[in-house]
């Protein structure tokens, strides 16, 4: 089986569904010529031609608009937006358009479209090129919001998103796109969204991450492995709506819950996670419910050091598992 | 037609109907249907007097502007993005007075919105009328998307159209859309009801330009104008615009200079911001008199047939309000219908 | 002393701001000759003047984007957002813009605004005139986000922020804006950024809230009282940064919690404030952190029935607090 | 100036600068400063290539543009608010080359952002040069909303001028600054630097007519055109817009067509959309090239004089990027600095 990396993975959804299904296009800022400033659609053009790989203006709303637009008409439009930092002049067209369509028009008409968007620092991207945005989307229904960590559910996530038959968030984090490869069959086959992953099974404590702090979190919990501590990983893969069986059914294992993200703390997905659990697994419940999370700032400055600083890492998660294992 | 707008004639029609290209049953039906629709509106008016709807958002003063544009759509097969102010049009294009009374009044069998929308808020996939949200400028990328979707399907001989008061083209989304549809020459008619307010704001507070379609100049398309109390000139642009874009010929600005002879809503005192000089003398232009003082005059009707015509409307209205008000609420389960679709996780407990 | 209710007490807090100091003005849709569309700015058009007072075109980014930048040259002002549901295209202006400029100018400008916008479901809004939009605010660090529940707190917040060096969201519920009236003084107070009030102390339960749910939670202590349980309700007013000291002293004091707020559950406010509890009061905890809040739909749909079942009230809260007491 | 835009002439300037309102000494200080501001471009993709620094975005071709409007602005005294592609405008208006470098590497000194932004977001309080995010077509409403400070404040000869490429005209907020702007006529002048590609996309996926300028016909100001890669005709027109803003004559826009001579950033190949013979037909036409023969041709300066001060300028750079590179990061704790006003609540823990 073929190995890729994220952004391999991604860029062979899209040419799989594309080629499978006529509907299926994309649009986005340099997604054609250029093939995305990421390269997630290179070669698409030429495959598919202008009216199916669309460079757009530099306009976040026109996007995710004309997106809508076409879905309405039955089409399956995969929006880019350049980066997450620059998501938020489609906001209203995301939260208060695509996610409430089907909802405002009693079943009329549905917004099958996927607003993808790479996410996330550590690429020295400073203020504007590193943001977790993911927050402001966690609390709308009708949206489905998701963030894989591995090229393989990518590829299987992003085709599920493709074919669902409402809005989907797609986080891409840079930091993973030119990460290891890994095996990632040719041709369309699908993850499931709404559930999370156990990455890693263990009987201690429960850590509940996604993105690129999946992979820190895991080489954190083999760290800890060596120390006597088993730490279960749970990659929760879709923000939302989140995996509420998953999640509670291995805090009551565990005992012990820890949230890792990226974004800063307050307001971040780890609240939801952590009241979750603190409403239904209280029983369960032998330490409090930690957080390890950026600190609340801007996202993370550009000097190397600034940069060094804000970063969660394999080291910091493996204090914190080890501090919440000590209780 | 820009000469009607610069001095749009107070009491009569300019051009004959034929001529814009109406056979006399059009006319008639167009008649009765703006007298329709101005019913509805009066009587929504006093439902909300009553309490009986919580919210009531006007297209008296608009009939023209609507029933013209309507007129040039064909309905079904173009799509249509509309916003709040286009009752007339959604009932030009076929919705009835019960299922607007339906809609005022939050029923379970609102065709619009199942009781879920506030009033003003049509929606008809039958018809292709596209459900919107109450935002401002939001929707018209919608009719910019579709168009985009006919070019990937392929589909020949058709068009959107998309309406917006002259205060929605100053959001940003608008301009997005405009710009878009401008950059690719898309099958999309951009028209605007021009009442010169948005809600108590004058037009030279939300607008750089004396003539919104003189913002057609930046996006690549014409811009016309038209009396939008004469349902002559606006049908014969709005048919041009529309025939144009289902050729393959791009997207048109048309402005349609109008006013509304309400208060924005029944939440509005308009008197704190607009003398009522201003409002009776655009009450001598209501588009609805003109329209039957041309019919008069060309002999489509005559007096006793205005007065049956309005009679029958009347009773017509009455017994929709009825219909309505005997109509069940949505049942309280129904609150969690169409968050996703069918087999899909939803994120409600 | 004066009686006010919270529309005459935000009135008055922009007429003594704008009276006191030169800096500040207002701008948004129908502010001026009209007054606001719920009145909050009547009179200030005739007594302040047009450059004062500012009718601005229907551009929600362009209404917060012009307050920026005349907050840059030392101005102070106030900017109107007509409904909170239309604050979505003015985000990238609040979030990417107003909150950052102190901190990406390594302090060199500061952007001392605030952003009225009312709120708030229960007034015939349905879905776009009804929604709790905080949750979208309370994740960036740089900006305040505040949520009165009287009219005196109206106006001494609204003064604090006016006064305040950084960007203040300020958001007003409209169901509150008729409601009552207390003793409001004429003239210049402020009530601090930053602190919770509390205002019913208790022993058995603390419950935290805010806006209009900060009356109906206190409606259904007094039912609880009444029942023998005695239920501490804390408004917490300030919704970003919240108030930690005050919310964990009062968790580790009655042992219990419950939030209570009219927006979504899912990734509402009452995630981060439950996490925080789990986090920092576990020891003290003798039951679950429980929530009550709106069921995950779209804000509230127009038709009485679907609002009356969709809406929380004192019953729907008494009885989780009854929940609760009996854990 | 159309006529220059048309067919400009690749080794001449239009008229000569004397006519334009420059003095001697002007031109040749803004020769030296445009081979200066290309000396530091260069240097820093060298950087770039070294790993030294992460990030780079060039001016280079858009030093004409940028030196002409510095000249009309009153540094210190009218407001500035750029993008990142300014960095030659920047130090036009007094940033040194060891201030950019500083910025460039992220260094504790760094003038613009203390470290914290990535290279391109030049910042001066002194300067008036307003911090700007990277977020395309954001910044123009903070130049208006500065205008419409100045008009509460009563301050008169002063303006705001705002720097953004053509891609950034597709943008919402860019539509509701300068709409805004024509409503009320402030004192605000709009340049577009028009290279004619958003990063790979060209103008004519971006814009919906071949000159920007076209678009200020719909926000009820004047839109002007110049050749961007002369200096002479810039700084005229910049000048008059400025002039005519500060005396309350209201809003222009300006649209400089120019190119950029390099990849959009150190992360672009320009290669995958545009062809070494468009790059080469514009590198004929190097703003800095054509003002240097000019300034040969009248006699400002001599070849060895034109040597001398290509050597003081590279000694000049050398010496900034040395001490650049010896100067400190930021201490890690200032991370949580500047994140409220002194004495405010915090939300970090
Ligand atoms: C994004 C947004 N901002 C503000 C409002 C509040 N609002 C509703 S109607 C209206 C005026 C619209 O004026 P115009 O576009 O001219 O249409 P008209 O009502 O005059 O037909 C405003 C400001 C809104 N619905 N959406
Ligand atoms: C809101 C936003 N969307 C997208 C981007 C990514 N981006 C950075 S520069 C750029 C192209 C800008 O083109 P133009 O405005 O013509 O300026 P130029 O770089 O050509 O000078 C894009 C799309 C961004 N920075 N901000
Ligand atoms: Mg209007
Ligand atoms: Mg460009």
């Amino acid at each position: 089986m073929p190995q890729r990396n994220m952004i391999e993975a991604i860029r062979s959804a899209l040419a799989d569904e594309m080629a499978a299904d006529e509907r299926v296009f994309v649009l986005g800022e340099d997604v054609g010529v250029k093939g995305g400033v990421f390269l997630a659609t290179d070669g698409l053009l030429a495959r598919f031609g202008e009216d199916r790989v669309v460079d757009t203006p530099i306009a976040e709303a026109g996007i995710v608009g004309v997106a809508i637009g076409a879905s309405l008409h039955g089409l399956r439009p995969v929006a880019e937006i350049q980066f997450a930092d620059y998501i938020h002049p489609a906001i209203d067209q995301i939260l208060n358009e695509a996610a409430r369509f089907r909802y405002r028009s009693n079943g009329d008409w549905h917004c099958p479209i996927v607003v993808r968007a790479p996410f996330g620092a550590g690429v020295h991207g400073a203020l504007y090129h590193s943001q977790s945005t993911e927050a402001l989307f966690t609390s709308t229904p009708g949206l489905k919001v998701l963030a894989p960590s591995t090229p393989y559910d990518a590829k299987g996530l992003l085709i599920a998103a493709i074919r669902d038959p409402d809005p989907v968030v797609f986080f891409e984090h840079k930091q993973l796109y030119r990460g290891a490869r890994e095996e990632v069959p040719d041709g369309s086959y699908t993850v499931p969204i709404g559930r999370a992953a156990l990455r890693r099974p263990g009987n201690d404590i429960s850590l509940f991450t996604y993105g690129l702090m999946a992979h820190h979190s895991l080489a954190a919990a083999e760290e800890l492995a060596r120390e006597g501590v088993d730490v279960e990983v749970i990659d929760l893969r879709t923000l939302y709506p989140l995996d509420h069986a998953a999640i509670l059914e291995s805090v009551r294992k565990t005992g012990k819950a820890l949230i890792v993200h990226e974004d800063k703390l307050t307001g971040g997905l780890g609240g939801e996670v952590g009241a979750l659990i603190a409403e239904h697994a209280f029983e369960y419940l032998d330490a409090p419910v930690r957080r390890l999370a950026s600190p609340d700032v801007h996202a993370v400055a550009f000097s190397d050091v600034l940069e060094a600083h804000f970063m969660l890492n394999p080291a910091k998660i493996a204090a914190a598992i080890r501090d919440l294992a000590a209780y | 037609m820009s000469d009607a707008a610069a001095a749009p004639a107070p009491h009569d029609l300019c051009g004959d109907h034929a001529a814009a290209g109406l056979a006399d049953a059009q006319v008639l039906a167009a008649l009765r249907g703006m007298i329709q629709a101005r019913a509805v509106d009066d009587r929504l008016w006093l439902l909300s007097r009553q309490g009986k709807a919580h919210f009531v958002i006007t297209s008296a003063g608009h009939e023209a502007t609507q029933f013209g544009c309507a007129l040039a759509v064909h309905a079904g097969r173009d799509y249509v993005v509309p916003y709040y102010r286009d009752m007339a049009l959604a009932m030009a294009l076929g919705q009835t007075p019960l299922e607007i009374f339906l809609h005022a009044l939050g029923r379970a069998a609102d065709p619009s919105s199942g009781g879920r929308q506030m009033f003003g808020h049509f929606n008809s996939r039958a018809l292709r009328i596209v459900s919107g949200s109450s935002s401002v400028g939001s929707h018209p990328l919608h009719a910019v998307g579709l168009a985009w979707a006919f070019r990937i399907t392929k589909e020949r001989g058709l068009a959107a159209m998309t309406l917006f008061g002259e205060g929605a083209t100053a959001e940003g989304a608008w301009h997005e859309a405009i710009s878009f549809a401008g950059i690719h020459q898309l099958p999309v008619v951009f028209v605007c009801e021009n009442n010169q307010y948005a809600i108590s704001v004058p037009q030279a507070r939300e607008v750089p330009v004396p003539d919104v379609a003189a913002k057609a100049a930046g996006y690549g398309m014409p811009g016309v104008i038209v009396d939008g109390n004469d349902l002559f000139a606006v049908y014969a642009a709005a048919r041009q615009a529309m025939e144009r874009a289902r050729a393959g010929g791009g997207p048109t600005l048309l402005e349609c200079k109008t006013y509304r002879l309400r208060p924005h809503s029944n939440a509005d005192d308009d008197r704190k911001y607009r003398g009522e000089d201003e409002v009776s003398a655009w009450r001598a232009r209501d588009p609805i008199t003109r329209l039957e003082r041309y019919a008069l005059a060309a002999e489509l009707i005559d007096q006793t047939g205005v007065a049956e015509l309005r009679q029958a409307v009347a009773a017509e209205v009455e017994q929709a309000i009825d219909q309505a008000e005997r109509a069940p609420a949505p049942a309280v389960e129904t609150l969690f219908d169409h968050l996703y679709g069918a087999g899909e996780p939803s994120s409600d407990q």
